[in-house]
């Protein structure tokens, strides 16, 4: 059982702070061995974890969901509506999405998703999270100066546009729905997901047109 | 806790690295752990919270300078020290020394799929209803809290709106304690002058902007 | 500014190193730096306030993990580099490869016990007069200032009681922009229990305790 | 002339992070060998500065005011209205004691002295501050929990004692006069000054009995 005692927590981390090796590999290699040792995990089923993040929950799905919400106007009512809901039509809640609310950009508004306080992402339509958004920088700029931050994401936001900031401090998570690009007209979804980048819709990336080159991810 | 982790609005960082690869994971390292935490046998009393506090309490420096996975690792190894599933010396070593616990078993490869649909709701319907109407404005508590709170240090003072009831949601601060109390969760905004001073120049360069927050009841007061 | 050098209350850093040599100087860069810094011609229009300023923008974690003197040595370079009067590749190969600036001479080794004398004021005679008397009750700013100021977060938006009148000091907000004001400055007792929560709590280990802060009018409302 | 301009100094900042080696001491020599050939720089004034602050600036003069603070209650007197001027009469005013201020321990009260946004210290008393007194510890705690600290320089306060901190946020300088120990009865100025140790000056020591063992400096 744990202690839930504070004081003494910091006081393992300074020993841990001791005596650890420095290089997290060997650090995260020992501890692997230690809990399959202690029989508390199986190897088989941490691969399994790591190749169904690799290769299937990721930012495809997110994707996916855009996608639907720009081609269906009565999906993207249900999504804003209750987002939670809406990816579950596609078999997509799980981590850390039970609470799941889109935020939708316009002309006017854009949206822009951080966790100041440590790292909450949607990682059941998003995957894992990158490393930036979980990065000093990031958590610390995004709040204060959203505009700058953009500008080094390559993302130049007028004056006339109002940057809305959603920091994800409770266990509510956020997605942006971008705005559709012109020149569309017509595409199906899968051709339209394509278009949708993962920074996108944690707000880093606002112009999607297919004109556009090199898209940030 | 007023800890190294509450970084919203410290200035002077640096510029974001945004040429980051596209992969999920970017060392094997990191993959082992961020399975690893998926797949262990779950320590008794540790929850979302308690498990967020657990990092706030690393080193200082620690925090700011280690690697994200390396810091689960270690949030690992402090819950299986403080828990007293393993020695300090096992974790070092990665070899048992002491007795296997007696915990629940670990998960298999055949439930991983299984388990990544599974979804942990943090709303309580039997929760207090809400006292604060939306639109009301709401000042925010200008004292944090000794322990774990979610309460970020840069609207601590500050004046907001409410924006949106979310329902009764698990109260952070009490969670972290391995109490399930829910308190009225309520979204808040906040504009960019009431936050920033700089904001509040003229010629501010980041201007229209405002910053959302969830946040429970009894972080707010009337304003 | 909101950076890493407000470190007033901020959480579980470790204990402190008590049992310190005693020697005035550790090793021997670190007495060259701070004779360095005594002893180097001045570069026009530093002063005092804009110099901590000049270290308060250290990269935050450099700021938390540089040695003391190291980080001196960084803001005179920060300093040479900003006034033109060296290139950082001259910094960091200590060989000048520009033409030697127009400035003060240096002082001296004949002259040092004379300077070791001197006297910088901060009060000035012709200062505003005060607006707070001693025994009022004031509180101080929520919201920061985006550069330079000394009003710690830790005190922001609390209450406290005048306990002195100091005189009118020439304001760091100002001065670290090179704009020598001045303004009435009051000596400020906060209790503890109004600055950090668990010393409210009824068995607070942290009892009878006061914290008493030097702060200028402008960062001060009548309570 | 020097900007006043942060962005720019913060940006200078991050080029020397990644341009200057990390050894401090080659750091500081390379800045030495570069003020002295741009004429800068006097070496021998650097050694007279350095030889000053080893051998005859230090806690030894704020001893003495504390020993004349014991033995007479008028230069006391003195000292606590206007420690400037009473330090004068030392011939010890310099550098960083222009607004000194002297606050007095008695039974029912311990002062502690703090700088948490820099390392202001009252230099020309007490002379180079040491190394703890400008960490991150000792500046994030003493303000929060200056029991805890002080049990860690081996100093308990009673509950009966206020603790009153002075954070010197502004060009004020602080030092403490400790009270003086019993079974000091009739001794000299010179005698007493060798029980006040340097951290009693700043609060970090409160016992000053002639029997004590190993005061903490």
């Amino acid at each position: 059982m744990t202690t839930y005692d504070s004081k003494r927590v910091a006081h393992i981390h300074r020993e841990l702070h001791d005596h650890l090796p420095s290089d997290s590999a060997l650090r995260v290699k020992a501890l692997e061995s230690l809990l399959v040792e202690k029989g508390m995990l199986n190897r088989a089923a941490v691969d399994q974890w790591i190749e169904l993040y690799t290769d299937e929950i990721g930012p495809k799905r997110g994707a996916q969901v855009v996608a639907r919400a720009w081609s269906d106007p009565a999906y993207k009512k249900r999504l804003i509506g209750n987002a939670t809901a809406a990816i579950d039509e596609f078999g997509f809640t799980g981590s850390a999405t039970a609470h799941l609310r889109a935020v939708e950009n316009t002309r006017d508004v854009h949206n822009l998703v951080v966790c100041t306080l440590c790292s909450c992402y949607p990682v059941s339509i998003l995957g894992i999270a990158p490393s930036w958004y979980k990065a000093n920088e990031y958590r610390a700029r995004a709040v204060r100066e959203p505009r700058s931050v953009l500008a080094e994401f390559g993302v130049s936001i007028g004056d006339e546009v109002e940057v809305r900031v959603w920091d994800s401090t409770a266990e509510l998570r956020y997605m942006v729905i971008p705005e559709r690009p012109a020149g569309t007209e017509g595409w199906d979804e899968n051709r339209l997901a394509a278009l949708v980048s993962r920074n996108s819709m944690i707000g880093t990336d606002r112009d999607l047109s297919p004109a556009r080159k090199a898209p940030q991810r | 806790m007023d800890g190294p982790h509450d970084l919203g609005g410290r200035q002077f960082f640096g510029p974001v690295t945004v040429d980051e690869p596209e992969e999920a994971f970017h060392s094997d390292w990191e993959a082992r752990m961020w399975g690893i935490d998926q797949a262990l046998s779950p320590v008794p009393g540790v929850n979302l919270d308690w498990w967020r506090h657990v990092r706030e309490l690393i080193d200082p420096v620690d925090y700011l300078t280690r690697p994200y996975f390396d810091q689960w690792m270690q949030i690992e190894a402090a819950l299986l020290i403080d828990s007293g599933v393993a020695t300090i010396e096992e974790i070092v070593s990665g070899k048992a020394a002491t007795a296997s616990p007696d915990l629940e078993p670990p998960i298999g490869p055949e439930k991983v799929r299984a388990a990544s649909k599974h979804v942990t709701r943090y709303d309580r319907a039997d929760g207090p209803p809400p006292s604060f109407r939306v639109g009301a404005n709401v000042r925010a508590n200008a004292v944090g809290a000794p322990g774990h709170t979610r309460l970020p240090a840069y609207v601590r003072g500050r004046v907001g709106r409410i924006e949106r009831f979310c329902g009764a949601h698990v109260f952070p601060d009490a969670h972290a304690r391995g109490i399930d109390r829910a308190e009225p969760l309520y979204t808040v905004r906040f504009e960019a002058e009431e936050l920033w001073p700089e904001a509040r120049a003229a010629d501010a360069k980041e201007r229209r902007a405002c910053v959302h927050l969830d946040l429970w009841e009894s972080y707010l007061e009337p304003a």
